[in-house]
C-alpha cells in the first residue's frame, strides 16, 4: 500500500542485488537508524539497561546463531560456551593489556571464540541434526566447567567472578560502572549494526550460498562442489565469532560483572529461542526474536500489577514460567517460521495491496 | 563432434568397476568409455545400477575395485566435490535442489568452483567479493536466457513445479561449465511438451557448448533421437554399448526390458518402449525372478537407506528470505 | 613426563585396588541403567513421532513430583503411584491434542523447540501445583550397603537397578510382540507404512507418550530416592542426552548398552581422574567420551553403515 | 447529427525547421542523435537488467545494420522481412532498411508457414531479419517457394551454431561487415540517407484481414511523420515519456507508438525480457504511455477480479465498496455532472487505499496517456480503469490511415465514441453509414493489388469499412463494421459487435458471438472464459473434466444466463438498440481458436467464418430446440486429431422493456 514500485527498474546487477533494492525500504531503514542513534537522548536509564541494551547484545548472540543454524543448517546447542569464551578472553585481554581500545578486545575475542568454534564444529563433519545438537552440548558444559574450575581466567579472583574494568572510546567511558547506559548503549548498536551488515553481506554472497547449499541439501551441495569442511567450519568459525563478541559484550556493556552461571545452558537456549522465533535464515528476525523473548518476560511480570493483581512472589515467579513456556508453544504453532516471516508476509501484502497474493 | 584438440583418448574411462553394498553387487565390472563431445544414453530396467555408474562417477561411491580415469589420469578415489572441479556436474533423479533459495542463488551456487573466497572481503561486499558477485550473475543470466527461465529468477525454488525445477537444476549444473554433464533421468516425470523442451535444451548444450553428456533415460523415443551411443546394464552389468540402433536390437537388451525367452516379473517396470508396440510380448503371469518380487519399490541393487542415524534433518525446509 | 604420569597414574590405582574398581563399576552400572531408562524416553518418542523431546527431564521431575506431592498429602503409595499414572497418561494426551497435533509436519526443529516451551511450562507448573522445596521420596529401601563378596553393595541403587533392567525387558517385549509395539517400530521407519497397519498416528502418539511418561515416573522415583525430589532431577535429561549419541536416537539397545558405558565411564573418570582436573567433570565428561567414540565408530553402538542415495 | 467534421490544421512551429519533402526516419533519426545525444532511445530488458541505448547509439546500430545490408547487396526499393518479438535490433533493421531506401516489412511472430510465405513472397523480400532459431526454421522451411529470399540475418545465434544454410548470418557479423563497408565506403550511409525522401514507401504492414488474403499495406514516411506529428502535438508527448512495446511489431499501432512517435518526439520505447514477463516488465518501467487493445484491458480486469476475490471478506469488500465510489464519480465526471461532496472524500480515501496501490500494481501509476483500439470497448471496463485515475482514452484508426484517425481529446472523454480527428483528418459519413476520411496519413496503396486500392480510396477518401455517426459535439461514433450491421426480421436495428463487447466485459465470457440479421430475434453463441469460470466452479464445488464438459454444466449455463439478461437490462436505456436484446443462447463446446481461422491473430472473431462453421448451431437456435448435437475436430497440440461429440445445450434469456433498467 505504502510501496510504489512502478516506475523503478534496474539497471545493473549490483543495484538489482542491492540489501535493500526498493527506495521506500531504504528509506525506512534511514529512519530507524536515526530513531536507533537518538535514543539515548529520550529513552530513560531503566529502558537503556533492562530493555534495549540486552536487545542489542543478545540480537548480535542470535545472528551468530543463525549464521550456523539458519543458513548452515547445524543445529547448534553451545552458544552460551562460545559467548562465555568471548566474554573470558576480552576479560583476560583487557587486564592483560589495559592500553589497548575495548573494542579490539572485543574483536579479538570473537577470534578466539572462533577458533574454539573451529574445535567444536569438528563432529559436524560426522554427525548432523540433533546428534550434532547433543555434541554442541559437549562445547557448553566442557567450557563452562573449564572457567568456573580454572582460576587462571577470572585472574584468581576468590568471587569468581569477572569484572568489567573501566575502558574509554574516544575519551568516553563505555565499560565499568562508570559508563553511563546511553554510551554503552550506543557501542552495542554501532557494533551490532555494524555486523548485521556484515552478516547479511556474507549470506547473500559466496559463503552464504556454500552455508545454504549444506543447510538444504548436503550432498548435492557435496557434487556440486562445495566442500563440507570448509563450508561446516567456516559456519562455526563466523558464529563462534558473534557469539564472541556478544559474551563480551554480555559482561561488559550489560551485566558489568559475571560468574560462569551466566553462560549456561539456558543462555544456549535463550538464544535459540531468539532465533527460531524471529524466524531461522533471517538476520532481521534475529533482533525480532532477541527483542521478543526479552520483552515477554518483563511482559508477563508487569501483567498482573497491570491488571492490579498481587501475587505471591513465588507463585507469580512460576505462572510467569507457564506463560513463558505456553507463550512459546502457542507462537510456534501459529507461526513456525517466526517474526521474521510475519514481517515478510506483511511486507508482500503491502507491495501486492489491494491484491491478498 | 566437436574436436577440441585435446589428446585422443576416452573423456573419461570407467575401468571394471565394481562397487558392492553389504550383500548386494551393484555394479559388477562395468566398462565405460565416454568420448569427449558424444552423447551417451545409460539406459537399463530399474535397479540395474544406472544411478549407482553415474554416482561412482561424480565421486559419491566409491567403488569397491576397478578404476576411473579422466582425462587419463586415475581419480577412483576422489571426493565429489574434487570431481566438480575437474569439471564433471550432474542432476539428480529427484530434483535435488536448493529449496530456501531463489532460483537466481541455485545457479549462482552452481559456480562455486569458479568463485574464489575470502570472508572479510565478502563481509564487507568490497572489492574482488563484489566484482566477483557481479561478474558472475551476469554469467548466471546468460544460463538462465539460455533456458528461457527468465520469468522466474527470483522465485523461490521449492516453490516451482516439477518440470521446472528439472530445467533449473539442469542451468545450476551448466553453471560450473562443465566438460562432462551427467544427467539422471532429466526427463523423467515430464509431459511431452516439457520432454520436447529438454530435448531440445539437451542439443542445445551440446551444440552450444560442446559438453559431453551422459545421460540415464527411460524414454527410448528420447534416447533415440538425441544419443550418439547406449550403454544398456542390468543387475550392474553392461549388457550392451553401441549405436541406437544396435542397442534397440540387441537380444539381451531385449531380453532385459521384456523378459523375452524367460518368464517376466510382472513388479518389472518394462518402460521402454521397443520398436512396434507389438514386440513388448504378452504378459506373463508366472512369478519371476525372486529378487524383484520381494522388494516392491523396485529398487535392486541399490539399497534403501537404512534408517540413517546421522540423517535427522532438522531445520524447515520453506522458503526462507532474509 | 609428571603430566603423563599423573593422567596415568590411575590405571596403577586400579590394578592396585580391583575390588573399589569393581565397586566403581558396580556404582557405574547402575547409574548407567537410570541414564539409559531415561535415554529410553526419548528413544520411544524420537523413535514414533520423530520428535526430539527435551521435556523428558522434566517429565521425570514432574512424575516424581506428582507422586511424592500425593504421598505428602496422605494418600497410600499404591494408589498415588495409580493416582501418577493417570496423571502422566491424562499429559500424554494433552501434550498429543495441544502441541503436537497443531504442530504435525512442522519441522523436527520447531517441535524441538516447542518441547523446550513445554519444559518451561511443566517446570512451573509442578512447582505451582506442588511445591519447589526438595522433597524426600521414602520407596522403603534403605539407602544402606552390604556386603557380597568383599563388595561393598548399595541397597537402593540395586533395587534401582533391577527395576530399570525389568523395565527394559518389559519394553523390549512390547516391541517385539505387541501390535502397537511392531507399529510403532513400523512408524519410526515409514509413516505411510504405520499408517497402513490400522493404527491411527494420533494413537501412536499418544500411546509413546504415556510410555515415556511411565518411563520417566520410574526414573523419577528411583533418582528421587537417592537424592530428594528437587529440581534438579530435570538436569538428568542433560545427562541421557549423550547416551543418545552413543546409542543411536532410534535403537532401544543401543539406549541400553549406551547408558550403562556412560554410567561406567563417567564413574571411572570421576573417581579416576575426576580429582586431577578439580573435579565436576561429570557434566561434560559423557559428551566428550561419546564424541570420541563417534571418531573411532561414526554409524555409533548399532548403526548400520550408512549408504547414501542420491 | 452531422456528416462531416475536420481536425483542426496541424500545427508547425514545433520542433527544427525540415525540409518536410525530404523527411524520412532515418533523417529524424539523426537529428536525434544530435539534438538528443545521449537520452535514452530504446531499453531492453535482457539478461535481468534493463540496457538502453542513447538516440547516438541507436542510430549507429542502425547504421552498422544498414552498412552490413549494403555489404550484401542492398539496393533501393528492396524489402526486408522483419519477423521477431519487440526488440531494439529489429526496429533498427527497419531504420536501417528505410536509410538504404529500402522497405521493411515486418511480420507477425507466430505466423505459420503458410502465412509466412505468402507475405514473404508476396512482398518479394530479399532480405529477413529474424530474432531467432524458430523464425529461421519457419523461414528455411518455406525458402523453397520464396525464390526472392536471399539473406535471412538472425539476431540470437543460439542453436544456430551447425546451420550450414549460406543464406544465414548472424545480425553481430552484419554490423561487423557493415563497420567494415563503412570504413572501406565512407560517406555511403550518409549518401544513402540523404536520397530519401518523404514519399518514399516507409513500410508495407500487411493486414491481417478478417477476410480473404492479407493486403500489403504501402505507407511513405511522409503518411507516418505527419500523423505522428499531429498525435504528437495534440496529446502533448514529449522526449521524457517512456513506452513499453510489447504488441507485435508487424501491427501498425506499435509501428506508430514504438517507432514513429518515438522517433518523432524522442521518448524512450521499452522492450520486455520475454512475451512471459510482459505484464512483470511492465511494472518495472512503469510506462507513461500505454497503449493496450480491449482485449488486453480486459484480461488485466479479470486478473484484478480474480485475484481480488481471493482476498479475505472485508478486504474484499472494502475494495468493491471503493470501486464503486470510483466508478459512480467517474461516472458524474464522463457526464460532467457535479460529484457529491460525499463521494470526493470517499473518493481520496479510495485513491489512497485501492486506486493508487492498484495502479501502481499494475505498473500504470505513471501513465499519462493510455489508448485503447482495435474494437470497442465495454464501457463498463472504459469506466473502470478511468474511474482508477488512469488516463485511457479511446481512438480510432487503421493501417490505412497510419494507425490514427481520430483520438479523445484530454478532458472530452465519453463511454460511446472514438473522439475527434486529428489534426488534419477530414471526417464524414456516408449515404450507406460508412465512415469516410482524408488526411496526410492516408496510404500510398495496397502493395501489387491497385484494385483493393481503388475500391477503398475515392478521391483521396478512405472508405473505413465502419458504420458509425457524427454526434452534435463533432465525436465519432462507431457502431458496428458496416458490413455486419444488421436489421431484425421486423426491422429492429442490430448491432452484433456492440452487444458482444458488452457480453465480453463479463469476466466469465471470453468470446461472444451475437447473429440476428433477418432473423425474428437475436440469439448468442458464447465461448466462456476456462479460466475464471474453472476457478468460479472449483469455488462451487462443480467437478468438470474438459472445457467441453465445464460448457456444459447446468450450473455455468445458469451463470452465464444471468450475464446475457445483465446485458439485455442494460440496452433497455438505448433507444435504438432496445428490440435487439438476447434471446436464446449457447455455450460453445471448444474455444474460438486462431489455428482453427475461427479468430484473427489479433483475436477478432471472423464472423463469416464462424457463421458458416457453426450453422449447425445457429438454426438450432432459431429452432426451439432445447439442445444440438455437435461433431467437433479438435487439434491436439502434439498434431494429432480427433473428432468430438457433443451435445450442446441452449437456454432462453429474459427480455426487458424500457425502463425496467435497475
Amino acid at each position: 500500500m505504502i510501496y510504489r514500485e512502478a516506475g523503478q527498474f534496474k539497471s545493473t546487477y549490483a543495484s538489482d542485488q542491492a540489501i535493500f533494492p526498493i527506495p521506500q525500504d531504504r528509506v525506512f531503514v534511514l529512519l530507524v537508524a536515526a530513531v536507533a542513534l537518538l535514543v539515548p537522548a529520550v529513552a530513560s536509564e531503566y529502558w537503556l539497561q533492562a530493555v534495549l541494551i540486552p536487545v542489542l547484545v543478545y540480537a548480535m548472540a542470535a545472528i551468530g546463531l543463525d549464521l550456523l543454524t539458519g543458513y548452515a543448517g547445524q543445529l547448534s546447542l553451545g552458544t552460551g560456551g562460545f559467548m562465555a569464551v568471548g566474554a573470558y578472553s576480552a576479560f583476560k585481554l583487557t587486564t592483560a593489556f589495559p592500553d589497548v581500545n575495548i573494542i579490539v578486545v572485543f574483536l579479538a575475542s570473537g577470534l578466539v571464540a572462533s577458533a574454539v568454534g573451529i574445535v567444536f564444529g569438528i563432529p559436524s563433519l560426522r554427525i548432523k541434526g540433533f546428534y550434532l545438537a547433543v555434541a554442541t552440548l559437549a562445547a557448553q558444559f566442557f567450557l563452562v566447567w573449564l572457567f568456573n574450575k580454572v582460576a587462571w581466567f577470572v585472574n584468581y579472583a576468590p568471587s569468581g567472578t569477572i569484572t568489567a574494568p573501566p575502558r574509554s572510546v574516544l575519551g568516553v567511558m563505555v565499560t565499568g560502572p562508570e559508563a553511563t547506559p546511553g554510551a554503552r548503549y550506543l557501542v552495542a548498536l554501532i557494533l551490532v549494526a555494524v555486523f548485521a551488515l556484515a552478516a547479511k553481506n556474507l549470506v547473500r554472497g559466496r559463503v552464504g550460498r556454500t552455508w545454504m547449499a549444506i543447510r538444504d541439501r548436503d550432498i548435492a551441495a557435496e557434487i556440486i562442489g562445495v566442500r563440507p569442511l570448509s563450508a561446516k567450519l567456516s559456519a562455526f568459525a563466523v558464529s563462534s565469532f558473534y557469539c564472541g563478541v556478544a559474551g563480551a559484550e554480555l559482561v561488559f556493556l550489560y551485566l558489568g560483572s559475571a560468574e560462569t552461571l551466566a553462560f549456561d545452558i539456558q543462555l544456549s537456549f535463550l538464544v535459540l529461542f531468539m532465533v527460531i522465533i524471529g524466524g531461522l535464515g533471517s538476520i532481521l528476525g534475529s533482533f525480532l526474536g532477541a527483542a521478543f523473548i526479552l520483552l515477554l518476560p518483563i511482559f508477563l511480570t508487569n501483567a498482573p500489577h497491570a491488571v492490579g493483581l498481587k501475587l505471591p512472589v513465588a507463585l507469580a515467579k512460576q505462572l510467569e514460567l507457564m506463560a513463558f513456556g505456553a507463550l512459546i508453544v502457542f507462537f510456534l504453532i501459529v507461526e513456525p517460521h517466526g517474526l521474521a516471516r510475519l514481517w515478510q508476509i506483511s511486507k508482500e501484502k503491502l507491495r501486492l495491496w489491494p491484491f491478498p497474493h | 563432434m566437436i574436436d577440441t584438440g585435446r589428446p585422443a583418448g576416452p573423456l573419461l574411462a570407467v575401468e571394471k568397476v565394481s562397487v558392492v553394498f553389504g550383500a548386494v553387487q551393484a555394479l559388477t565390472d562395468v566398462n565405460l568409455d565416454i568420448r569427449r563431445g558424444e552423447i551417451v544414453a545409460i539406459i537399463g530396467p530399474n535397479g540395474a545400477g544406472k544411478t549407482t555408474l553415474l554416482n561412482v562417477i561424480s565421486g559419491f561411491y566409491q567403488p569397491t575395485s576397478g578404476r576411473i580415469l579422466y582425462e587419463g589420469q586415475d581419480r577412483t578415489r576422489w571426493k565429489p566435490y574434487d570431481v566438480a572441479r575437474l569439471g564433471i556436474a550432474r542432476t539428480f533423479q529427484n530434483v535435488a535442489l536448493f529449496k530456501g533459495m531463489s532460483v537466481l542463488d541455485n545457479i549462482m551456487t552452481g559456480r562455486l568452483t569458479k568463485m574464489r573466497g575470502n570472508l572479510l572481503f565478502e563481509a564487507v561486499y568490497w572489492g574482488p567479493a563484489r566484482r566477483q558477485e557481479l561478474e558472475h550473475r551476469a554469467h548466471v543470466e546468460r544460463i538462465i536466457d539460455f533456458l528461457e527461465i527468465e520469468a522466474i529468477r527470483k522465485t523461490p525454488a521449492g516453490r516451482l513445479p516439477y518440470g521446472l525445477q528439472k530445467r533449473v537444476e539442469l542451468a545450476r549444473a551448466l553453471a560450473a561449465e562443465p566438460t562432462l554433464l551427467l544427467l539422471d533421468e532429466p526427463m523423467a516425470g515430464m509431459n511431452v511438451e516439457e520432454k520436447e523442451d529438454m530435448c531440445r535444451f539437451v542439443l542445445d548444450v551440446h551444440d552450444e557448448f560442446g559438453t559431453t553428456i551422459a545421460l540415464i533415460e527411460h524414454d527410448m523415443s528420447v534416447v533415440m533421437d538425441i544419443s550418439h551411443r547406449v550403454v544398456a546394464l542390468d543387475y550392474g552389468r553392461k549388457i550392451a554399448d553401441g549405436t541406437p540402433d544396435e542397442v534397440r536390437s540387441d537380444p539381451a537388451v531385449l531380453e532385459a526390458y521384456l523378459g523375452v525367452g524367460e518368464p517376466q516379473p510382472q513388479a518389472r517396470r518394462a518402460d521402454m518402449e521397443v520398436g512396434p508396440s507389438g514386440a513388448r510380448g504378452e504378459p506373463q503371469p508366472q512369478a519371476g525372478r525372486a529378487d524383484v518380487e520381494v522388494n516392491p519399490s523396485g529398487a535392486r541393487g541399490e539399497p534403501q537407506p537404512q534408517a540413517r542415524r546421522a540423517d535427522t534433518e532438522v531445520w524447515p525446509s520453506g522458503a526462507r528470505g532474509a | 613426563m609428571g603430566a603423563l604420569g599423573a593422567v596415568l597414574a590411575p590405571f596403577a590405582e586400579m590394578a592396585a585396588s580391583p575390588l573399589f574398581l569393581a565397586e566403581v563399576l558396580i556404582g557405574g552400572v547402575a547409574a548407567g541403567l537410570l541414564y539409559a531408562l531415561v535415554a529410553l524416553g526419548f528413544v520411544l518418542i524420537f523413535k514414533a513421532s520423530g520428535v526430539f523431546n527435551f521435556a523428558q527431564g522434566v517429565m521425570v521431575l514432574f512424575a516424581a513430583l506428582t507422586l511424592v506431592g500425593l504421598m505428602d498429602r496422605g494418600v497410600p503409595a499404591l494408589l498415588a503411584l495409580a493416582l501418577t499414572i493417570a496423571v502422566m497418561i491424562l499429559l500424554a494426551f494433552a501434550i498429543e491434542r495441544v502441541v503436537l497435533r497443531p504442530l504435525v509436519n512442522q519441522a523436527p526443529i520447531i517441535l524441538f523447540m516447542a518441547t523446550i516451551g513445554l519444559t518451561f511450562f511443566l517446570e512451573g507448573f509442578g512447582e505451582m501445583v506442588w511445591g519447589a522445596n526438595v522433597k524426600r521420596l521414602d520407596v522403603g529401601i534403605p539407602d544402606t550397603s552390604f556386603k557380597v563378596a568383599g563388595l561393598l553393595v548399595n541397597r537402593l541403587e540395586l533395587a534401582a537397578a533391577l527395576t530399570a533392567a525389568v523395565l527394559v525387558t518389559v519394553l523390549a517385549i512390547f516391541f517385539q510382540k505387541t501390535r502397537i509395539g511392531r507399529a510403532l517400530r513400523a512408524v519410526a521407519d515409514d509413516h505411510e507404512a504405520a499408517l497402513s497397519i490400522g493404527i491411527p498416528l494420533k494413537t501412536i502418539w499418544v500411546v509413546v507418550w504415556s510410555v515415556s511418561g511411565l518411563v520417566a515416573l520410574a526414573a523419577g522415583i528411583m533418582w528421587g530416592a537417592k537424592s530428594g525430589v528437587q529440581f534438579s532431577l530435570s538436569l538428568i535429561a542433560l545427562k541421557a542426552l549423550p547416551v543418545l549419541i552413543l546409542g543411536g536416537f532410534t535403537s532401544v539397545p543401543g539406549a541400553i548398552v549406551g547408558g550403562i558405558m556412560i554410567g561406567i565411564g563417567e564413574k571411572v573418570a570421576e573417581v579416576y581422574w575426576g580429582p586431577l582436573v578439580g573435579g565436576a567433570i561429570e557434566n561434560w565428561f559423557a559428551y566428550v567420551m561419546a564424541l570420541g567414540f563417534l571418531l573411532v565408530r561414526p554409524q555409533g553402538l548399532f548403526g548400520e553403515r550408512i549408504i547414501e542415495r542420491v | 447529427m452531422q456528416q462531416a467534421v475536420s481536425g483542426a490544421a496541424a500545427r508547425t512551429s514545433r520542433g527544427p525547421a525540415f525540409d518536410r519533402a525530404a523527411e524520412t526516419f532515418p533523417k529524424l533519426v539523426q537529428a536525434n542523435a544530435r539534438r538528443m545525444t545521449d537520452k535514452v532511445a530504446i531499453r531492453e530488458k535482457g539478461y535481468g537488467i534493463w540496457r538502453s541505448w542513447t538516440w547516438r547509439r541507436y542510430a549507429e546500430e542502425a547504421r552498422d545494420i544498414a552498412l552490413g545490408l549494403a555489404a550484401l547487396g542492398f539496393a533501393r526499393g528492396d524489402k526486408t522481412a522483419v519477423i521477431g518479438d519487440n526488440r531494439p535490433e529489429l526496429y533498427w533493421a527497419m531504420l536501417a532498411t528505410q536509410a538504404l531506401g529500402g522497405i521493411p516489412v515486418p511480420l507477425y511472430q507466430d505466423s505459420i508457414e503458410r502465412e509466412l510465405l505468402y507475405i514473404v513472397d508476396h512482398a518479394e523480400a530479399r532480405f529477413a531479419v529474424v530474432e531467432d532459431q524458430e523464425q529461421v526454421d519457419k523461414l528455411l522451411r518455406v525458402r523453397a517457394d520464396c525464390p526472392r529470399l536471399e539473406h535471412v540475418i538472425y539476431k540470437d545465434p543460439r542453436g544456430l551454431r551447425h546451420y550450414a544454410d549460406t543464406c544465414l548470418l548472424s545480425l553481430e557479423a552484419l554490423q561487423e561487415a557493415g563497420r567494415k563497408f563503412g570504413r572501406e565506403h565512407p560517406g555511403f550511409f550518409d549518401e544513402a540517407v540523404a536520397q530519401g525522401g518523404a514519399d518514399d514507401v516507409a513500410i508495407i504492414a500487411y493486414t491481417s484481414g478478417t477476410t480473404g488474403r492479407p493486403k500489403g499495406t504501402m505507407l511513405s514516411h511522409r503518411n507516418l511523420i505527419a500523423t505522428a506529428r499531429n498525435a504528437v502535438d495534440r496529446e502533448g508527448l514529449t522526449a521524457s515519456d517512456e513506452v513499453v512495446a510489447y504488441l507485435p511489431m508487424a501491427w501498425i499501432g506499435d509501428h506508430m507508438f514504438s517507432f514513429a512517435q518515438s522517433i518523432v518526439a524522442g521518448f524512450a520505447t521499452n522492450c520486455p525480457e520475454s512475451a512471459a514477463t510482459v505484464l512483470h516488465d511492465l511494472k518495472e518501467i512503469g510506462p507513461t504511455y500505454f497503449f493496450a487493445p480491449p482485449r488486453i484491458w480486459e484480461n488485466i480486469l479479470t486478473q484484478v477480479m480474480l485475484r481480488i476475490d481471493d482476498a479475505a471478506a472485508p478486504k474484499r469488500r472494502m475494495v468493491h465498496f471503493f470501486l464503486d465510489v470510483a466508478r459512480r464519480v467517474e461516472r458524474r465526471r464522463l457526464a460532467h455532472e457535479p460529484v457529491p461532496l460525499a463521494d470526493q472524500l470517499l473518493y481520496q480515501v479510495g485513491r489512497a487505499l485501492v486506486y493508487g496501490p492498484l495502479r501502481d500494481n499494475l505498473g500504470m501509476r505513471r501513465i499519462r496517456l493510455a489508448y485503447t483500439a482495435g474494437e470497442a470497448i465495454g464501457p463498463e471496463l472504459f469506466e473502470f480503469y478511468r474511474s482508477l485515475g488512469i488516463n485511457v482514452k479511446q481512438l480510432y484508426g487503421m493501417t490505412e490511415s497510419s494507425a490514427l484517425v481520430c483520438i479523445q481529446a484530454d478532458g472530452d472523454v465519453k463511454l460511446d465514441t472514438v473522439g475527434t480527428p486529428l489534426p488534419d483528418v477530414e471526417l464524414r459519413i456516408s449515404e450507406e453509414g460508412e465512415v469516410l476520411y482524408r488526411s496526410p496519413g492516408v496510404f500510398v496503396g495496397y502493395y501489387k493489388n491497385p484494385e483493393a486500392t481503388r475500391e477503398t480510396v475515392e478521391d483521396g477518401w478512405v472508405h473505413s469499412g465502419d458504420a458509425g455517426v457524427i454526434d452534435r459535439s463533432g465525436h465519432l461514433r462507431i457502431i458496428d463494421r458496416a458490413r455486419d450491421v444488421g436489421r431484425l426480421a421486423d426491422g429492429t436495428l442490430f448491432a452484433p459487435k456492440y452487444l458482444e463487447n458488452k457480453l465480453k466485459f463479463s469476466p466469465y465470457v471470453k468470446e461472444a458471438v451475437c447473429v440476428g440479421d433477418a432473423r425474428p430475434f437475436v440469439a448468442a453463441l458464447i465461448n466462456i472464459d476456462l479460466a475464471s469460470v474453472g476457478t468460479w466452479a472449483e469455488r462451487k464445488n462443480v467437478a468438470y473434466t474438459s472445457f467441453a464438459d465445464l460448457a456444459q454444466k447446468p450450473e455455468v449455463y445458469e451463470l452465464i444466463r444471468q450475464e446475457v439478461e445483465r446485458v439485455n437490462r442494460s440496452l433497455t436505456g438505448e433507444e435504438a438498440l432496445r428490440g435487439a436484446q438476447i434471446r436464446r443462447f449457447l455455450l460453445l463446446h471448444k474455444e474460438l481458436d486462431a489455428d482453427d481461422q475461427e479468430i484473427t491473430r489479433t483475436r477478432k472473431v471472423r464472423r463469416a467464418f464462424v457463421a458458416e462453421k457453426y450453422r449447425a448451431l445457429i438454426d438450432a437456435l432459431y429452432s426451439g430446440r432445447a439442445s444440438v448435437k455437435v461433431e467437433a475436430q479438435v487439434t491436439y497440440e502434439d498434431g494429432r486429431t480427433a473428432t468430438v461429440r457433443a451435445e450442446v445445450q441452449i437456454r432462453e434469456a429474459q427480455a426487458f422493456a424500457a425502463g425496467a433498467a435497475a
